[in-house]
């Protein structure tokens, strides 16, 4: 019960944010609105028992990615976005497809809920850090590996990019 | 449930109050402190060893004029202080003080996010503090781009440059100590040090704190928090001489008292869990004469003995320090603090192993 | 291949001569002439050493172990199809083994001083290597598929060799008139093994025979069997140049000649012969497919001999001889005496290679000279040559004890005695031998005797590094004549490995190769010497006639051939000619192909079809493209817009394959 | 009890908000905080499933979505600096050729 009603609490944060954020025309609002989604999405987690996946929202996007984000706003000084010209296509033809989408979506949930047992739920404590660490470096442990690299390879990429052009 | 809704309640309003009176305290501290320092008095006038200073303050803060200067983006420029102290107070929350407290019917945890029972604790106590350490950031960051001025722009820069970069080689140096302990939970960390000793060698009175064996993270832990809370000798984000008074430049009375207080309350939180990690927590010797309540009350004494120590070293080296040139800090904080924690954990883990 | 038997490393003995190759053709042009030469002779040498080792474990072996397979990777496996890199090591490919390296060893030492003013030295003894290599695999080969590797492979090493001179267009020429002559055999060798495998499911020899043996005689008529030995036989008759397809040889004389003495005289020529003799199960069991190849056996002998006595080019001369020679061999397969075929192979590789030789250290002598008119006289400048020559000629020519006496009159015989054979064929055979004596000692006086004749014209055709002028007339340097001596001895000795038993031999190499080739086959037995004797004494006789006739003629009333050819003028132009059998060939099949390329293969299919269609694929694309470049607008925006339409249609897809 | 479907549907509803937020903003920083929003979606299915599931490995995957977005984001934005250095604009509208 109290489960429900906190879902629905931090649901209606996340849409509200993520309204908010189409909602903004100023990117920072849209950043802060996006961290408030992640919060809530946290405290989501959080209900479904995954800890460990919860903390790391919080520290890596929260607390990493999105300063990012809010970094470069603040060097660029990105102010109120100018209305040019609208792309038709994306008028014509993605905003039918987007609600297309959302209407296949509910359709199939809709399906699902009739055909499925009520009785599962989710796990108390499921995504201990133990649990996960046992995964990370066990079964999944090249493809951590490899992610590791890949970070490597991002950060020496983003240092080119963004180095002034001395040339 | 309801009732560990209320006793949460409470234990959280308490707490509050307890840490801004802390505060406040330690601002009448350092200044005392520093004031000895340079051969002067400190605060005298008000109140017996100007004791009421703290409230004299609080109370100008309150009654000085707020003004928002124009050409500042208003919703952030309210928003940033609050988000910056409320970051600080919440971060407290996860703290474990002290064991349990028997009132009267109930006994609870010292602590504010335990189980119902009084006895757990949330698994990954740290994992959040570290969490919502990393997202104090936006307080700074959005109070110095709000205020549409140079000196706040540079300054928040600086900060969040600064906490980004030292958080990496503070959440590294904790992790020696999680390797040693096993958990993440806080309070099982402080169980884990009243451990006694794997090697013989060592007597059994000797107190089993990670400081010991992990003395390198200590001082890795010790550098990052203070280049994390801003304090000297890496308080360049508010650096007077180069940039006024860095991001809170356009801050007056209560917003900017809202960050005095964050930057103190950070203090204590980064205090707490040093002494949490590397000093046992609230272990120490319990007189046995006393009667059971006060006995019970002891453990979060030698707690607050030991954060107060650290209080001190934050205010002795704020006497001793010079500061950093901005640099100098990246490149320490890269280039020497992050590759020596980093050796740590394999060190540690090494050990483990081998212990094992 | 079990551990019990003996392992000869037969996949050695071609792999040897493939180094080499390789090595002589990688860094040769870096190596100084004498590194070459040496990387070049050593490889054949352990390669000869090999196979003489090999036969000597082979000759050990008890019968039932022969013939000796040895297995290694597999090479093609489709389906049933299944052929591996394995080596078959019987009688008959030992005597093949010994030839070739042994001929080719000592022709590889000659070459070292033949070559030695050439260009190309390390390209020469690359391609020579490789001749050994592919030579080897193909009679080595336990399948028809790898055989006919060996046999395409030396088919491009004497291509190459032939056009080694390639600056000379005659030289490129004939080299590729041999290499599409052989094609054309190569493509009945193919459809044989097509249809070898479509009946007995396997290219195998040892299936293959087996599967053969199982059939019946085709006495009735033609059968499959037939057809198959028919097909080979073209094959055969591509590769030993017999009728119809003897035209590339005579013009691969443009190769150097000790090319022409192993690749076109000793070892590759007799290809042929080796498969027939190998697939003597098939032709046993096919009586019209013997005795076709007997009759062009025969007829070939006869035409090449008449051809060779009007030719005045001591290389052709010789060529010709080969050419009759190996119809020789051809007429003994056809009578099922395939012992004797081999026998003659072995000796004519002997005696021919050194008639090959001493033409080589003539015309080295002579600074290029390869026309006999411009000869005579040479018996004194160059001794050694001249009696190696010598035995030569009399061994080719049939006179007892030399090794051409032996091996000719057992073919005769078996003509004459066998089932197969008829006393027609023999006849044929007689004749062509008194020719061959007359043409071989022809060319003995006019080269070695009487004085010397100035060169009217015709300069060298081997253009030699030596200034062409006949005054310096000199010996060749040992290393030339050690080869000559040592071929000497064995067409002087070589026939005694099989003295019949009139003359108090028994036979030693025919039942030597008896388990291999008279599996089932009647060959005449030697059981009445009276008979034999007449027939030796007859050939004998032959063979002195000509040489009287070649005396008379050439030696002592020299104005006599001319007056002879001026008598029955046409015929002999038509020989000299060749029977202009190359002008024929050329208008009936060289002449349609090139109209028929030109005019419908080039204008119509490659320009009007295959053109047209890949010109009319990149228009269409790039009117496509054209018009798809629309999309890249390089609005972001748009290109979201395009990537939800296609993420609501892969959804929509996939919930309607869930509902199914 | 929260049944999965309503985890689901949230995470749709957030999805499609961010593609809409790609379609219609022009901000090239805001369609990139967009990308991300989607990212969460994602993330919160995952959770999801996992939790219903009873299988931890997609908890796994949202780690490793969760570093390939913060490498993405260093090098999104890192692409934005230099963009805007040459450009002096935030616009998609206006950044529609390879070349300047």
């Amino acid at each position: 019960m109290l489960h429900l009603i906190l879902f629905f609490i931090f649901a209606a944060v996340c849409i509200a944010g993520a309204v908010n954020l189409l909602a903004q025309s100023h990117p920072i609002n849209s950043a802060l609105s996006l961290i408030v989604v992640m919060g809530s999405l946290a405290v989501l987690y959080l209900l479904l028992g995954a800890e460990f996946v919860a903390a790391i929202q919080i520290i890596i996007y929260a607390g990493a990615v999105m300063v990012l984000f809010i970094f470069v706003i603040m060097l660029l000084n990105a102010g109120i976005e100018e209305h040019s010209g609208k792309s038709y296509v994306a008028w014509f033809i993605g905003i039918p497809s987007v609600t297309v989408l959302v209407g296949l979506a509910v359709y199939s949930l809709v399906l699902y809920q009739e055909n499925s047992d009520p009785a599962i739920g989710p796990e108390p404590i499921l995504g201990s850090v133990q649990a996960i660490a046992h995964l990370l470096f066990g079964k999944f442990l090249l493809p951590f590996e490899v992610t590791s690299v890949l970070i490597l390879i991002a950060i020496m990429g983003a240092v080119v990019l963004a180095r002034r052009g001395e040339s | 449930m309801l009732t560990y809704i209320v006793i949460a309640a409470i234990k959280s309003v308490v707490l509050i109050h307890v840490l801004l009176g802390a505060v406040a305290y330690t601002v009448w501290l350092e200044r005392k402190v520093v004031g000895h320092m340079q051969n002067r008095w400190g605060p005298t006038r008000v109140g017996p060893f100007g004791l009421l200073q703290p409230i004299a303050d609080g109370v100008k803060f309150i009654l000085k004029e707020d003004l928002t200067p124009p050409h500042v983006y208003k919703p952030l420029f309210i928003l940033a202080p609050m988000l910056s102290v409320v970051l600080a107070l919440t971060s407290i929350a996860i703290i474990p003080l002290g064991n349990q407290l028997p009132l009267g019917r109930w006994t609870t945890a010292l602590q504010i996010t335990s189980s119902p029972a009084g006895t757990g604790d949330i698994n990954i106590g740290l994992l959040i503090l570290l969490g919502v350490t990393s997202i104090a950031v936006y307080g700074i960051a959005l109070a110095g781009w709000s205020s549409n001025n140079k000196y706040s722009l540079l300054g928040s820069l600086r900060a969040s440059a600064q906490m980004i970069s030292y958080e990496l080689s503070l959440g590294l140096s904790l992790v020696g100590v999680l390797l040693l302990a096993g958990s993440l939970s806080l309070r099982e960390i402080v169980t884990a040090q009243s451990r006694s000793y794997d090697f013989r060698w060592i007597p059994a009175w000797f107190p089993h704190w990670y400081v010991f064996p992990q003395l390198i993270a200590f001082f890795i832990y010790l550098i990052s928090a203070y280049a994390e809370t801003n304090r000297i000798p890496f308080d360049l984000p508010e650096a007077e001489t180069e940039l006024v008074a860095g991001y809170h430049t356009e801050y007056s009375a209560m917003k900017f008292a809202m960050f005095f207080m964050a930057e103190y309350a950070n203090m204590f939180t980064v205090a707490c869990v040093a002494t949490l990690l590397f000093f046992g927590g609230w272990s120490g010797p319990v007189p046995k004469f006393l009667p059971p309540l006060v006995q019970a009350f002891v453990p979060l004494f030698w707690f607050a003995i030991k954060v107060l120590a650290f209080i001190f070293v934050y205010i002795w080296v704020r006497g001793t320090l010079p500061r950093f040139r901005y640099d100098q800090l990246m490149a320490f904080g890269w280039k020497f603090l992050l590759p020596l924690a980093i050796a740590n954990i394999i060190i540690t883990s090494l050990f483990v192993a081998w212990l094992s | 291949m079990n551990s019990s038997e003996p392992n000869l490393y037969l996949w050695l003995i071609p792999l040897l001569p493939l180094i080499g190759a390789a090595v002589n053709g990688l860094f040769g042009r870096r190596f100084p002439k004498k590194i070459v030469a040496t990387v070049g002779l050593v490889f054949v040498a352990a390669a000869f050493a090999l196979s003489a080792w090999a036969s000597v474990q082979l000759l050990h072996m008890p019968l039932d172990r022969i013939p000796y397979i040895e297995e290694h990777l597999p090479w093609i496996t489709a389906g049933g199809f299944q052929v591996d890199f394995s080596f078959y090591l019987d009688q008959l490919s030992m005597v093949m083994i010994l030839v070739v390296t042994g001929v080719g060893f000592l022709i590889h030492v000659y070459s070292v001083g033949y070559m030695e003013h050439e260009g190309g030295y390390y390209r020469f003894f690359a391609y020579l290597n490789l001749f050994m290599f592919f030579m080897l695999m193909l009679v080595l080969a336990s399948s028809y598929l790898l055989m006919f590797v060996g046999w395409e492979g030396v088919g491009l090493a004497s291509y190459l060799l032939i056009g080694f001179f390639f600056l000379k267009d005659s030289a490129a020429n004939a080299g590729k008139k041999a290499f599409i002559v052989n094609r054309i055999g190569d493509f009945g060798f193919l459809i044989a093994m097509f249809l070898m495998f479509q009946k007995f499911g396997s290219l195998n020899f040892s299936d293959v025979f087996k599967g053969a043996s199982s059939l019946p005689v085709e006495s009735a008529g033609a059968g499959i069997l037939t057809a198959i030995a028919l097909l080979l036989l073209l094959g055969a008759t591509g590769k030993s140049a017999q009728i119809p397809l003897y035209v590339w040889l005579p013009d691969a004389m443009e190769g150097p000649t000790p090319v022409s003495a192993l690749i076109h005289a000793a070892t590759m020529v007799t290809a042929g012969v080796y498969m027939v003799a190998r697939s003597n199960v098939i032709f046993n069991r096919a009586p019209i497919a013997l005795t076709v190849v007997a009759v062009i056996g025969c007829v070939t002998a006869l035409f090449a001999a008449t051809i060779g006595m009007a030719q005045t080019d001591i290389k052709r001369v010789l060529a010709y001889s080969t050419i009759s020679q190996l119809g020789y061999m051809f007429l003994a397969c056809g009578v099922a005496a395939y012992s004797a075929a081999i026998f003659h192979l072995m000796t004519h590789a002997f005696f021919k290679a050194l008639l090959f030789l001493c033409a080589g250290s003539v015309i080295h002598a002579l600074g290029g000279e390869q026309d006999m008119r411009n000869m005579g006289g040479l018996r004194q400048k160059i001794p050694i040559t001249f009696w190696t020559m010598t035995f030569g000629t009399f061994a080719i020519a049939g006179f007892p004890p030399l090794a051409g006496f032996f091996s000719k009159d057992e073919i005769l015989f078996q003509t004459w005695d066998s089932p197969y054979g008829s006393k027609i064929l023999w006849a044929i055979g007689l004749v062509t031998a008194g020719i061959t004596s007359f043409y071989m000692f022809r060319l003995w006086f006019m080269t070695f005797f009487g004085e010397r004749r100035e060169a009217e014209h015709g300069t060298g055709h081997d253009n030699h590094g030596h200034a062409n002028d006949g005054d310096h007339v000199h010996e060749s340097p040992w290393i030339m004549l050690v080869p000559l001596a040592i071929l000497a001895f064995f067409s002087f000795t070589g026939g005694w490995v099989n003295i019949p038993k009139v003359f108090g031999g028994n036979n030693l190499f025919d039942h030597f190769l008896a388990p291999v080739l008279s599996a089932g086959a009647a060959t005449a037995e030697h059981e009445n010497p009276g008979l034999e004797m007449t027939l030796a004494l007859t050939s004998v006789v032959v063979a002195s006639v000509g040489f009287a006739f070649a005396w008379l003629f050439y030696y002592k009333r020299r104005d006599l051939p001319g007056k002879f050819a001026a008598a029955l003028n046409g015929f002999y132009t038509l020989v000299r000619d060749k029977y202009r059998v190359d002008e024929l060939y050329n208008r009936l099949f060289v002449q349609p192909v090139i109209k028929l390329s030109r005019n419908f293969l080039w204008q119509q299919v490659d320009v009007g079809t295959i053109d047209a269609v890949v010109n009319e694929a990149a228009n269409s694309a790039q009117h496509i493209s054209n018009e798809a470049r629309r999309m890249q607008s390089g609005n972001i925006r748009s290109y979201a817009g395009w990537v939800a339409l296609g993420a609501a249609v892969v959804v929509a897809y996939m919930i309607w394959a869930g509902l199914q | 009890m929260v049944p999965l479907a309503y985890y689901l549907g949230l995470s749709t509803i957030l999805f499609c908000l961010g593609v809409l937020g790609f379609l219609i903003k022009r901000n090239i920083i805001t369609i990139f905080i967009c990308i991300e929003l989607m990212l969460n979606a994602v993330n919160l299915s995952f959770v999801a499933f996992s939790a219903y599931l009873k299988n931890l490995n997609a908890q796994v995957f949202v780690f490793f979505v969760m570093v390939v977005a913060a490498a993405e984001a260093a090098v999104g934005l890192a692409i934005i600096i230099a963009v805007f250095r040459t450009r002096e604009t935030l616009n998609v509208d206006r950044v529609n050729l390879l070349k300047l």
